[in-house]
C-alpha cells in the first residue's frame, strides 16, 4: 500500500503550486491543478479501499491494520516521540473515501460556484491544503499526529472561512471557530500530555499494563480529549463557531463544515473508542448526555433559524450530535451486545458527509441563483431550479430517514443503539429526529414552495414601485449540478451498503438487521415531521403558523437567537478576557510593572535634586561636613565596632 | 652624611633638572624661542617618562628607611608621568591663548612641582617626608587651579581649594601627632609594631583617612571637588581628577598595608563606608549636572570608589588592579577633558552638555573618541575601562566584600545612565546650531590618539596587566 | 587555526571595512559579503558538527581552543561548541544575514547603523562560541550597549526614553550576572573559569548556590525578559528600528535563555533543583500575562514584544523544568522565537516604512495594498500561535511534553496555565490580523502604496523558509540540540 | 612637673577653637586666621610628643619646625589667592563665593 | 600638684592662648584678630621655651609672628574695607560648627584621658643646636636631610605660584 503517500502528497503539492505560482495562473488552470490532483487522490481512495477491504480478514477475522508508512518526525525525550506515517485500518480507509469524494466534488462544484471571483486560485490552494489536512488527519498513525493535522485543519478551516476577508462578518467568523476550536484543543493537547506520559507512548494502541496502573489519569485524559473533539466537532457548549462559519463559500461549508472536519470529533472519539470502551466508559456516557442535549438543541435553534446555511449548519450540529451520542451509548466493544452504537456513529459519519454536502452544495446553488442566505429572498425555486429541487428533496428525504434514503439505515441503527442502552435515550433521539424531519422540510418547503420572491419583485417591477429588473433565479452551471447528482445518487445508495461487514466495534464483521419496531415507529415519527412542515409551510401566512408564531413568541426569538448562547461568550470573552483580565493587566504592567521600573529613575531624580543643597558652594559647609564625616566614622570606630 | 644616596633618586633628581631648565628658560627665552617652550617641555617631559620607565626596574631604600621605590612604584611614576606628558600636550592651546602664553613657564614649574610632590608622596617611608610630598602636590596646585586668575570661576575654585586644602592637612597632621604620640616614631616601619588600634590611633587613623580621602575625593570628603574642577583651568581639573587621585590612591593604599595592618578590621570599615557613599551619592549627583567639567568631578568621586574596592582587600591583586584602573582611568580621562578643553576652545565658556547636543554632525571622530571614552569610564566592553573595573570587583570579592561589590555593580547602572546622557546629547538630541566643524591642535589630537589607544587596547593586550600584577606587592 | 575564531575574527574584519568605506554602495557590500560569509561560516559549522558528532566524538565540547589570557586572574580565551550552541550561531548568523537586508535602505548614517550593528554580532557569536565565564560576560555586554545607539539614534517614537530604560535595565541585569560569575568563580574555589570544568568540579558549597543561583538567574532572567523584569522589552522593541528588533528579539534575548541554562543551572545544579519553584512561578507568569498584555495593546510592535515577553518566559519556564525533553523544548523554542520574531519585526518595520503607523485602529485591509507583506505577516502570525509545520509548534510540544515529565502536582498545575498560552496567542494575533489585513482600507492614503521591494522579499522569504524548515523537519535540529542538552544533564540531574 | 596631658588638651582647645572660627568666620581672612590657630595647635601636639614621651630622638620637633615652615608657604599662597579673589570681585566675603555650587 | 614656677608660666600661657584664640575667631575686626593670633603665636612661643625647645620657641617667633602676622596685616591693609567681618554667620552653621567643634573636642579630650601613653621622659636640658644642626643635615637615621631638601623646593614652588598669583600681570 505504499502509494498510499501520493493520497498525502498530491493535494500538498498541489497546495504548494497554487500557494506559491497560484496567483500568476489563469483561474481555469489554478483549478483545474486543484481537482485533476484531488480526482487523483480520490482514485487512489478508492483503489485503497478496494484493496484493503478485498484482500479479506486476516486469520484472527480481523481487517489488518495497514502502516505503510511511519517515521519519527520528532524525538521527544527517552520514550516519547511524535511519528508521521499513514495508518490504514477499516475507518481510516472509510473516512479516506468519505473526503476524497466530498472534496472532489466541493472542488468541482467550485468552478461554477467561484467562477470569477478574486482570489480564486487562493481558494483552491486552500481546499487542497484542507484536504491535504483532513486526510493526514485520518490516517494517522497516533494521537499526536491527529493533534498536528488536527491544528492545520483548524487552521485551513480559519482561512477558508475568512475567504472573503473584506467582509466583517467573514473576518469575525474566521477568528471565532479559530479561537473557540483552539481553545478546545487546549484540552485536547492536554489530554494528549496525559495519556502521553502514563500511556508512555503517542500511540493508539498503548501498553495495557501501563493504561491499567495509570487509574483516574486515562479516563481524565479522555474526557479532555474529548472536549477537544467537542470544540472541532461543535458539541454544545462549544457550538457556537460552526453556525458563524457559514461566512465561507458555500462549497467550503459543504466539505468543511458538513462532512469532513466537523466529524474530525466523532472519529477521535472511534479512533480511541477501544480505550475508551475499556477504561473510560463513564466518559463514553457522558459524551452521550452531551451529544443528546445538543441534538435536540441544535434541532430546536434549526426550527428558528431564516438564514439557509445557518438552519444547515445546526442541522449539521444535531447530526454530529447523533453520531457522538451513537459512540456514547456503546457499553461493550461486542456489537452485539452493546457495542452497535460504533459502526451506527461511523455509519452515519459516511452517509451524513454525502447528504450534508449534498445539502450544502444544492444550497450554495441556490444562493448562487437567488444571491442571499435569507429564505426571504426565496420561494417557489422548484420551478428555476428543477436538478437543484430533486437533488436537495432526495437529501432532505434522507436526513429525515426515510427510506430507501441512507440517511434512514444509519439513523436507524443509531436509534437502536439508543434503545439498547437505555429506552428513555431512545425515545428522546427519535424525538429529535423528528424534529429534524420537521425543520428540514421546513426548510426545503420555504426555499422551493411558497411565494417566489421574484416573481413579487418582477410585478413590483412591473408596476414601477422599484427601479431595477430582479435577476431570475436560474439553473446552476453544469459543474455545479453534476456533484449535486452524484451525490444525489450516492445518498440513495449509500444506505445498502453493508457498512457491518466493513467497520464495527470489534472488528469483526456484523450484518446489519433493521430492528423493525425502531425503524417502524421512526420512518412514522419522521414522516410526522414532514408532514407538520408541509402543513406549515407550503403555503405562505398559514394561520396556524401565524398562531403558533404568536404563542411561543418569546421561545421562537430566543431558539432564532440560539438561546443566546453567543452573546453569553461574548460576554465571557470581551467583557471578562478583554475588559475584565487584559485591558487590566496592560494597565497594570504599564503603570505598576513598568511604573515601578521608572519610579526608581524618577525618585533617584528627585533624591538627587533633594540632597543638591549639600553642595551649596559654600567652603565652610563643605568642611563642616567634613568634620561631621570624620567624628562619625571615628565615634562609630571607637565605641560601636 | 652620605649624600650621594640622593643620586639614586633619579626620576626625582631627573624631574627637578627639567625644572630647571624650564624656568630657567622662562626667564631667558624671548621672542620666537617662546613658541618652542611648549614643545621644548613636552620632549623634555617624554624623555624624562623614559627615564622613569628606565629606572623602574629598581628597588631602592635610601636615607635609612625614609625613602623607598620598588618596581611597582617606579611604574607608577611613570604612569603619573605619562599621564601628566599627554595632559601638558592637551594643553597647548590653552598655554598659547592670549591669556596664558606669558604665564607659560610657571604653569611647567607649578606642575612639575605637583609631580616631584607625588613622586615624593609615594616613595615616602617616613611621615615628615609624606607631609612634605603631600604638600608639594598640592599647594603649587591651588596657584594652579586659581591660574586663569582674571576668570571670577577660577579665583573662587582657588581658593575653595586652597582652604579646603589646608584644614584637611591640618585635620591629618593632627591625626599623624597622635600616631606619633602613641608609636613614638615617623618611619612607617617602625610604627607599625606600635600600631595597637587603642581608641586614639583609630582616631588618629580616621583623621589621616579623612586628609587622604580629601586628596583622593571619596565622599563626605569631597565638597571641594566639583566647585574646583569646575571652576579650575580644564587642564588643571583633568590633572587633578587623574594624576592627583592616582598618586594619592596609590599612597593611601601603600601606608594602609605597610604601616596600618595591624587596624585592617578598622580600615576596612571606613573603606566599605566611604566607597559606598562614595559611589551612590557621587551618582547621585552626577546626574544631575549639565557642565560637563562639574560632571566629570562627580564621575570621578564616583570612580574614586570604585579605585577604593581595590584598595579594601589590602592584597596583592587589589595593587595590581588599583594600578591598572588607574592607569586606564588616566587615559579615558584624559580623552574626555581633552575633548571638553578642545571643545571649550570653540565655545569660549564653560562646556555644558547642551553644547555637545549633536556634536556627531560636525566632529564625527572626535565624538566616537569621547564615546569611547565615556564607554570605557562606565566599564563597558571590549574597552580597558571594563577590564579594569572587572578586576577591581574581583580583587574586592576576593576579600570577601561581595555585598559591597554588589552595591557598586548596582552604581555602575546609574553611571551608565549618566555617561549615556552625553551620549544622547552628542548622537540623538537634534539640534538647529551645533558647534561647527573644528580641527583641535596637532598636540592635542597626539594626545588623543594615544588615549584611544589606551582605551582600546589596554583591556585587550593582557601583557600590561600581567607585567602590573608581577610586580605588585601587598599586605 | 580554530574555525569559531571566525566568528570573531569575520566582525572585527567588517569593521574595520565599514569604518574605511566611502559610499553606501561600499558599506553594503561589505555587509552582505561578511553576512553571507558569517551564515556559510555557520552553516558548515552545523554540518561539520553533525558529520563529528554522527562520527562518534563525544567529548562535550568541539572545537575546544584555549588561550591563556589574564594569567594571574586565571582568565582565558576559551572556545567551543555543543549542539546548543550551534544552533544558536546558526540562527544568529540567520539574523544578521537577513537583519542586513532588512535594514538595507535605513538612512541617514547607515555606516554608523552598520558599525553598531556588527559590533553586536560581535559581541552575540563571541558570547555563544566562549567558554570562560568572563569571555562570556563580556561579549554579553558588548553586545548589549549598542542597543542604546541603535534604538536611540535610528529608532522612532519615544526612541531616547526607552533606549535608556533598556539600557539601564540589561545592565542592571548584567550587574546582576556579574555578581554570579564572581560568587560562582569564588564560591567553586577554581583556579578557572571554564565552565566545563568548574561544572565537574562540582564543589560549590550548597549555601553559595543558594545565594547565587537567584543573582545569576535573574541577570540573565532580565534579557529573557523575565516577569517582572521585562518592561524594557515593549518600550524597547517598539521604538527600535527594524532590524534592530530583528536582532534584539531574536538573538539578543536568547542570550539571557542560554546563559541562564549554561552557566545558573549548569554550574549552580543543586540551587538550581532547589529554588527552580521561585522561578517556575515568575515564569509562568511571564508565559500568561505576557501573552494576556498582548491582546488589549493597539501598537504593532507593543503587541510583538508583549508575544515575545510570553514566549521568551516560555524558554526560562522549560529550562526551569529541567527535565532533558523540557529542555531541548527550550532550546528549539529560543530558535524557533528568533527566526518568528524576526519575521514579524521585519514585516511590521516594513508595513510601518510604508504607513507610518503601527496603531492597528488605523490600519486595515493591507491585504489589497500590499498582498505579499500580508501574506508574509499571516505566516508569521500563524507560525507564532504554534501551527504544526513552523518551528512554533514543535517548540512548544516539546516544552509541553517534557514539562509534563515532572509528575508532581505544582509542576503539572503550572504547566498546564502556561498551555493556555497558545489559546491566548491565537486570540492576539488573529486579532490583529483580522483588524489590520483584513477588511476594507480606511484610509485612502494607503491605497498608494507600494508592496515590498526586492530586499525587503528576500528578508522575508529567508526566514519563512527557515522557520517553516524547522517545523517540517525538526529532527536534525533536535538531535544537535538533544547532545549539548545531555551532556548538560549528566551534571545538572544525574 | 605639668603632666603632658594638659598640653595635649590645651592644642585640642586650640584646635578646635581654630575649627569653630573656620567654621564661622565670614571673611576669608579671618578663615585663615582660624586656619592658622589649628595648625599652630598641631605644632605644639608634636613638640609635646616629642618632648614628654620620645625626648631620644627629635622627630617631633622637626616636624614642627617643618609644619612651621610649611605653614608659612601655605599663609602665604593663601593669601595671595585671596588678593587675587578681591582683585576679581571686589569682596573676600564667602557669601559671595558661591557661584560654584550644586 | 604642687605650684612651681612652670606651672604658674604654663597656666598662664594657657590661659592667655585660650582666650586670644576665642578672641581671634569671634572678634569683628580683621586687625584685632590678627593681634590676637599674634598673642597666641607668641603663647605658643612659651610654650616651646617651657619644653626646652628653645630654637623652636625662636622659629616660632620669626617665622609666625615675624613672618606670618605681618602677611596678614598687609593682606588686611590692602583689602581695607573688605575686610571687615561684620556680618554674622547663619545660626544653622553656627550650630552645626559649634556641634562639630564640641563634639571633637570631647572625644579628643576623652581619647587623650583614656590612652596610656609611655612613662614621660622629660627633657632636663634645652636641645643643643648643633644636635639640631646635624639632625637637620644629616643622612642617617633620624636625620632629615631629605625632608629640608624636599622642603625647599616646596618653598620655592609656593614662592612662584604666589608671585605668579599675586602679581599684576
Amino acid at each position: 500500500m505504499e502509494f498510499t503517500i501520493s493520497i498525502l502528497a498530491l493535494p500538498l503539492i498541489s497546495f504548494l503550486i497554487l500557494a506559491l505560482a497560484g496567483m500568476k495562473l489563469p483561474h481555469k488552470v489554478a483549478g483545474g491543478i486543484g481537482t485533476a490532483s484531488l480526482a487523483i487522490v480520490a482514485i487512489l481512495s478508492y483503489v485503497t479501499a478496494i484493496q484493503y477491504f478485498g484482500a479479506g480478514r486476516g486469520a484472527d477475522g480481523l481487517f489488518p491494520t495497514i502502516t505503510p508508512y511511519n517515521v519519527t518526525w520528532l524525538p521527544l525525550g527517552e520514550t516519547l516521540h511524535i511519528d508521521m506515517g499513514i495508518m490504514l485500518d477499516p475507518i481510516s480507509v472509510m473516512m479516506l473515501i468519505v473526503i476524497s469524494t466530498v472534496s472532489l466534488m466541493v472542488h468541482i462544484y467550485s468552478f461554477g460556484y467561484m467562477k470569477g471571483e478574486k482570489g480564486f486560485q487562493r481558494y483552491y490552494a486552500f481546499l487542497s491544503l484542507f484536504t491535504f489536512s483532513m486526510l493526514g488527519l485520518v490516517v494517522a498513525t497516533n494521537i499526536f499526529q491527529m493533534y498536528v493535522f488536527w491544528e492545520l485543519v483548524g487552521v485551513s478551516s480559519y482561512l477558508l472561512i475568512g475567504f472573503y476577508y473584506t467582509k466583517k462578518e467573514a473576518i469575525a467568523a474566521s477568528k471565532k471557530a479559530f479561537i473557540v476550536t483552539r481553545f478546545a484543543d487546549l484540552f485536547f493537547l492536554v489530554g494528549i500530555l496525559f495519556y502521553g506520559y502514563y500511556a508512555g507512548t503517542f500511540s493508539f494502541t498503548p501498553d495495557v499494563r501501563l493504561l491499567a496502573s495509570a487509574g483516574i489519569v486515562i479516563p481524565v485524559a479522555l474526557g479532555l480529549m474529548f472536549i477537544g473533539g467537542a470544540g472541532k466537532s461543535a458539541m454544545f457548549p462549544l457550538h457556537i463557531w460552526l453556525p458563524d462559519a457559514m461566512e465561507g463559500p458555500t462549497p467550503v461549508s459543504a466539505l468543511i463544515h458538513a462532512a469532513t472536519m466537523v466529524v474530525a470529533g466523532v472519529y477521535l472519539v472511534a479512533r480511541m473508542f477501544p480505550i475508551f470502551i475499556e477504561y473510560a466508559p463513564e466518559v463514553l456516557h457522558t459524551i452521550a448526555y452531551i451529544g443528546a442535549f445538543t441534538a435536540l438543541y441544535a434541532a430546536v435553534v434549526a426550527c428558528a433559524q431564516t438564514d439557509i446555511k445557518r438552519v444547515l449548519a445546526f442541522s449539521t450540529i444535531s447530526q454530529i450530535a447523533f453520531m457522538m451520542v451513537a459512540l456514547g451509548v456503546c457499553t461493550s466493544a461486542d456489537p452485539h451486545e452493546g457495542g452497535l452504537g460504533y459502526m451506527a456513529s461511523m455509519f452515519h459519519l459516511f452517509t451524513h458527509a454525502m447528504f450534508k454536502g449534498l445539502l450544502f452544495l444544492g444550497a450554495g446553488a441556490i444562493i448562487h441563483a437567488v444571491h442571499s442566505n435569507e429564505r426571504s429572498f426565496m420561494g417557489g425555486l422548484r420551478k428555476y431550479m428543477p436538478v437543484t429541487h430533486i437533488t436537495f428533496l432526495i437529501a432532505c428525504l434522507a436526513i429525515a430517514g426515510i427510506p430507501p434514503f441512507s440517511g434512514f439505515f444509519s439513523k436507524d441503527e443509531i436509534l437502536t443503539a439508543c434503545y439498547s442502552y437505555s429506552p428513555i435515550m431512545g425515545v428522546f433521539m427519535s424525538g429529535v429526529a423528528a424534529l429534524t424531519a420537521f425543520y428540514m422540510f421546513r426548510l426545503y418547503y420555504m426555499i422551493f414552495w411558497g411565494k417566489s420572491y421574484y416573481e413579487t419583485e418582477l410585478k413590483k417591477y412591473q408596476k414601477g414601485e422599484i427601479a431595477e429588473k430582479p435577476h431570475a433565479p436560474h439553473e446552476a452551471p453544469w459543474t455545479m449540478t453534476t456533484p449535486l447528482i452524484l451525490l444525489a445518487l450516492v445518498s440513495c445508495i449509500a444506505g445498502f451498503i453493508p457498512f457491518g461487514k466493513f467497520i464495527s466495534s470489534n472488528g469483526h464483521a456484523y450484518e446489519i438487521h433493521l430492528n423493525a419496531a425502531v425503524a417502524i415507529s421512526s420512518i412514522t415519527l419522521a414522516v410526522a415531521g414532514i408532514l407538520t412542515a408541509a402543513f406549515i409551510y407550503r403555503k405562505d401566512s398559514n394561520r396556524v403558523i401565524l398562531s403558533v408564531k404568536v404563542q411561543s413568541k418569546k421561545f421562537i426569538i430566543a431558539a432564532y437567537h440560539r438561546f443566546y448562547m453567543d452573546e453569553l461568550w461574548l460576554f465571557v470573552t470581551k467583557r471578562i478576557i478583554f475588559k475584565g483580565i487584559s485591558r487590566p493587566i496592560a494597565w497594570f504592567d504599564k503603570h505598576i510593572i513598568d511604573g515601578f521600573m521608572d519610579l526608581l529613575a524618577t525618585a533617584s531624580q528627585a533624591f538627587s535634586y533633594s540632597i543638591r543643597r549639600f553642595q551649596s558652594g559654600n567652603i565652610q559647609s563643605y568642611c563642616i561636613w567634613f568634620l561631621h564625616g570624620v567624628i562619625i566614622l571615628a565615634l562609630i570606630l571607637i565605641f560601636l565596632v | 652624611m652620605n649624600y650621594i644616596q640622593f643620586l639614586e633618586m633619579r626620576p626625582e633628581i631627573s624631574l627637578l633638572a627639567i625644572f630647571v631648565i624650564i624656568f630657567t628658560y622662562d626667564l631667558i627665552a624671548r621672542g620666537k624661542w617662546r613658541h618652542y617652550f611648549h614643545p621644548i617641555t613636552c620632549l623634555l617631559l617624554m624623555l624624562h617618562t623614559g627615564i622613569c620607565m628606565s629606572e623602574s626596574y629598581r628597588e631602592i631604600d635610601i636615607f635609612s628607611g625614609m625613602y623607598y621605590t620598588n618596581s611597582m612604584i617606579g611604574i607608577l611614576k611613570t604612569i603619573l608621568t605619562g599621564g601628566t606628558v599627554l595632559l601638558v600636550l592637551q594643553a597647548n592651546k590653552w598655554l598659547r591663548s592670549a591669556n596664558t602664553t606669558h604665564k607659560q613657564g610657571e604653569f611647567y614649574t607649578l606642575l612639575l612641582s605637583t609631580l616631584l610632590g607625588m613622586y615624593i608622596m609615594i616613595s615616602a617611608r617616613h611621615f615628615l617626608l609624606f607631609f612634605i610630598g603631600m604638600e608639594l602636590a598640592s599647594l603649587p596646585l591651588a596657584c594652579l587651579v586659581a591660574f586663569d586668575k582674571y576668570r571670577h570661576h577660577s579665583a573662587e575654585a582657588g581658593v575653595k581649594y586652597i582652604l579646603s586644602s589646608m584644614f584637611t592637612s591640618a585635620v591629618m597632621l593632627y591625626g599623624i601627632s597622635f600616631l606619633y604620640g602613641t608609636t613614638g616614631t615617623l618611619y612607617f616601619q617602625e610604627m607599625t609594631s606600635g600600631i595597637d588600634g587603642s581608641p586614639l590611633q583609630i582616631f588618629a587613623l580616621t583623621l589621616f583617612f579623612a586628609g587622604m580621602g580629601f586628596k583622593i575625593s571619596l565622599v563626605p570628603f569631597h565638597m571641594w571637588t566639583a566647585d574646583t574642577y569646575q571652576g579650575a583651568p580644564t587642564v588643571v581639573s583633568s590633572y587633578l581628577s587623574v594624576i592627583s587621585k592616582g598618586a594619592a590612591a596609590f599612597t593611601l593604599m601603600t601606608i594602609l598595608i605597610k604601616v596600618f595592618a595591624p587596624m585592617i578590621e578598622y580600615w576596612q570599615i571606613i573603606l566599605y563606608a566611604l566607597t559606598v557613599l562614595s559611589i551612590t551619592i557621587a551618582n547621585l549627583f552626577a546626574i544631575r549636572q549639565t557642565d560637563l567639567k562639574r560632571f566629570m568631578a562627580f564621575s570621578s568621586i564616583s570612580q574614586a570608589g570604585y579605585i577604593m574596592l581595590a584598595v579594601i582587600g589590602g592584597a596583592k591583586d587589589g595593587m595590581s588592579a588599583l594600578v591598572f584602573y588607574v592607569l586606564v582611568y588616566i587615559f579615558a580621562n584624559l580623552a574626555v577633558f581633552g575633548i571638553i578643553e578642545t571643545i571649550e576652545h570653540q565655545t569660549r565658556s564653560n562646556v555644558s552638555r547642551d553644547d555637545c547636543n549633536a556634536l556627531y554632525k560636525t566632529n564625527p571622530r572626535l565624538t566616537l573618541l569621547m564615546t569611547l571614552a565615556l564607554f570605557s569610564l562606565a566599564g563597558i566592553p571590549p574597552f580597558a575601562g571594563f577590564f579594569s573595573k572587572f578586576f577591581v570587583f574581583m580583587s574586592a570579592f576576593k576579600a570577601g566584600f561581595w555585598i559591597l561589590v554588589f552595591i557598586a555593580l548596582i552604581n555602575t547602572v546609574i553611571s551608565l545612565y549618566y555617561y549615556l546622557l552625553i551620549v544622547k546629547a552628542m548622537y540623538i538630541t537634534p539640534n538647529e546650531t551645533p558647534i561647527p566643524t573644528f580641527n583641535s591642535s596637532k598636540y592635542s589630537r597626539i594626545s588623543c590618539v594615544i588615549c584611544l589607544a589606551g582605551i582600546v587596547l589596554l583591556g585587550i593586550c593582557s601583557f600590561v596587566f600581567e607585567e602590573i600584577d608581577r610586580i605588585s606587592f601587598g599586605m | 587555526m580554530n574555525i569559531l575564531n571566525l566568528f570573531i575574527l569575520i566582525p572585527i574584519v567588517m569593521l574595520l571595512a565599514l569604518w574605511a568605506s566611502r559610499n553606501l554602495r561600499q558599506i553594503r557590500s561589505v555587509m552582505v559579503v561578511g553576512s553571507t560569509m558569517l551564515l556559510a561560516l555557520s552553516v558548515y559549522l552545523t554540518i561539520d558538527f553533525i558529520s563529528q558528532r554522527n562520527a562518534g566524538t563525544d567529548t562535550p565540547f568541539l572545537y575546544t581552543d584555549s588561550m591563556t589570557w589574564y594569567e594571574p586572574l586565571n582568565i582565558c580565551y576559551s572556545i567551543g561548541v555543543d549542539g546548543i550552541s550551534v544552533a544558536m550561531i546558526l540562527l544568529s548568523a540567520i539574523i544578521v544575514f537577513t537583519g542586513t537586508f532588512a535594514s538595507w535602505r535605513l538612512q541617514p548614517l547607515t555606516k554608523e547603523f552598520f558599525l553598531w550593528f556588527v559590533l553586536l554580532s560581535l559581541g552575540v557569536f563571541g558570547f555563544f562560541i566562549s567558554l570562560d565565564m568572563f569571555t562570556m560576560f563580556m561579549f554579553y555586554e558588548t553586545a548589549l550597549i549598542p542597543m542604546y545607539l541603535l534604538i536611540g539614534v535610528w529608532g522612532s517614537g519615544r526612541k531616547e526614553y526607552s533606549a535608556m530604560k533598556l539600557t539601564l535595565m540589561l545592565m542592571g541585569g548584567s550587574a546582576f550576572l556579574l555578581m554570579g560569575i564572581l560568587g560562582i568563580y569564588f564560591g567553586s574555589g577554581a583556579t578557572t573559569m571554564h565552565i566545563q570544568e568548574i561544572a565537574e568540579m562540582a564543589n560549590i558549597p550548597t549555601q553559595v548556590q543558594y545565594i547565587f543561583f537567584p543573582i545569576t538567574f535573574l541577570g540573565f532572567g532580565v534579557l529573557g525578559a523575565l516577569f517582572p523584569f521585562h518592561t524594557w522589552s515593549p518600550d524597547g522593541h517598539a521604538s527600535a528600528p527594524t532590524s534592530v528588533s530583528m536582532l534584539h528579539a531574536g538573538v539578543l534575548m536568547k542570550l539571557g535563555g542560554y546563559g541562564c541554562f549554561r552557566i545558573a543551572m549548569y554550574l549552580l545544579p543543586q540551587a538550581a533543583e532547589d529554588l527552580s519553584w521561585i522561578f517556575i512561578i515568575l515564569t509562568t507568569i511571564s508565559v500568561v500575562y505576557g501573552a494576556l498584555s498582548a491582546i488589549s495593546q493597539t501598537d504593532l510592535k507593543y503587541i510583538n514584544a508583549y508575544s515575545s515577553v510570553s514566549h521568551c518566559g516560555l524558554v526560562l519556564f522549560a529550562l526551569l523544568m529541567m527535565t532533558r525533553t523540557s529542555c531541548t523544548g527550550a532550546i528549539l523554542q529560543m530558535l524557533s522565537h528568533g527566526l518568528m520574531t524576526a519575521l514579524f519585526f521585519a514585516l511590521i518595520g516594513m508595513i510601518y516604512g510604508r504607513t507610518h503607523t503601527r496603531d492597528i485602529r488605523e490600519l486595515s485591509g493591507l491585504m489589497k495594498i500590499m498582498p505579499f507583506l500580508s501574506v508574509g505577516y499571516i505566516i508569521a502570525g500563524l507560525a507564532n500561535l504554534g501551527l504544526p509545520g513552523f518551528s512554533g509548534f514543535i517548540a512548544e510540544m516539546t516544552i509541553f511534553v517534557g514539562s509534563f515529565e515532572q509528575p508532581d502536582l505544582f509542576h503539572r498545575t503550572v504547566t498546564i496555565i502556561a498551555c493556555t498560552s497558545i489559546v491566548i496567542t491565537a486570540v492576539y494575533i488573529l486579532r490583529v490580523v483580522g483588524k489590520i489585513l483584513y477588511g476594507t482600507i480606511k484610509n485612502e492614503h494607503h491605497l498608494a502604496l507600494t508592496d515590498a521591494t526586492w530586499d525587503e522579499r528576500f528578508t522575508v522569504i529567508c526566514l519563512i523558509i527557515c522557520v517553516a524548515g524547522l517545523g517540517i523537519a525538526p529532527m536534525w535540529v533536535s538531535d544537535l540540540i538533544n547532545g549539548g542538552v545531555s551532556n548538560i544533564f549528566t551534571i545538572l540531574h544525574p | 612637673m605639668i603632666p603632658a596631658e594638659y598640653y595635649l588638651v590645651l592644642a585640642a582647645l586650640m584646635f578646635f577653637i581654630g575649627v569653630f572660627g573656620f567654621f564661622t568666620r565670614r571673611n576669608l581672612l579671618a578663615v585663615l586666621i582660624s586656619t592658622e590657630l589649628i595648625l599652630n595647635a598641631i605644632d605644639i601636639n608634636f613638640a609635646v610628643f616629642n618632648a614628654y614621651y620620645y625626648p631620644e630622638h627629635l622627630e617631633g620637633f622637626f616636624f614642627t619646625m617643618f609644619a612651621i615652615g610649611i605653614a608659612a608657604a601655605e599663609t602665604a599662597v593663601a593669601i595671595a589667592i585671596i588678593l587675587n579673589v578681591y582683585r576679581n570681585m571686589g569682596t573676600i566675603r564667602l557669601k559671595n563665593l558661591k557661584k560654584l555650587k550644586f | 600638684m604642687i605650684l612651681n614656677t612652670h606651672a604658674i608660666i604654663f597656666m598662664g600661657l594657657a590661659l592667655l592662648m585660650v582666650i586670644a584664640a576665642l578672641l581671634a575667631v569671634t572678634t569683628r575686626n580683621i586687625m584685632r584678630a590678627t593681634v590676637y593670633l599674634l598673642f597666641v603665636l607668641f603663647g605658643t612661643a612659651g610654650l616651646y621655651f617651657i619644653l626646652h625647645y628653645t630654637f623652636l620657641g625662636a622659629v616660632q617667633v620669626t617665622v609666625y609672628a615675624g613672618g606670618i602676622i605681618v602677611l596678614f596685616v598687609f593682606a588686611a591693609l590692602l583689602i581695607g574695607k573688605g575686610a571687615r567681618d561684620l556680618t554674622h554667620t547663619s545660626i544653622l552653621r553656627y550650630t552645626a560648627g559649634f556641634t562639630a567643634a564640641a563634639t571633637g573636642l570631647a572625644l579628643t579630650t576623652y581619647l587623650i584621658f583614656t590612652h596610656q601613653f609611655p612613662d614621660v621622659k622629660p627633657l632636663t636640658s634645652v636641645v643643643p643646636i648643633n644636635l639640631i644642626g646635624h639632625t637637620l643635615m644629616g643622612s642617617d637615621k633620624y636625620n632629615y636631610v631629605l625632608p629640608f631638601e624636599a622642603v625647599s623646593v616646596l618653598l620655592l614652588a609656593c614662592m612662584i605660584g604666589a608671585l605668579l598669583i599675586a602679581r599684576k600681570r
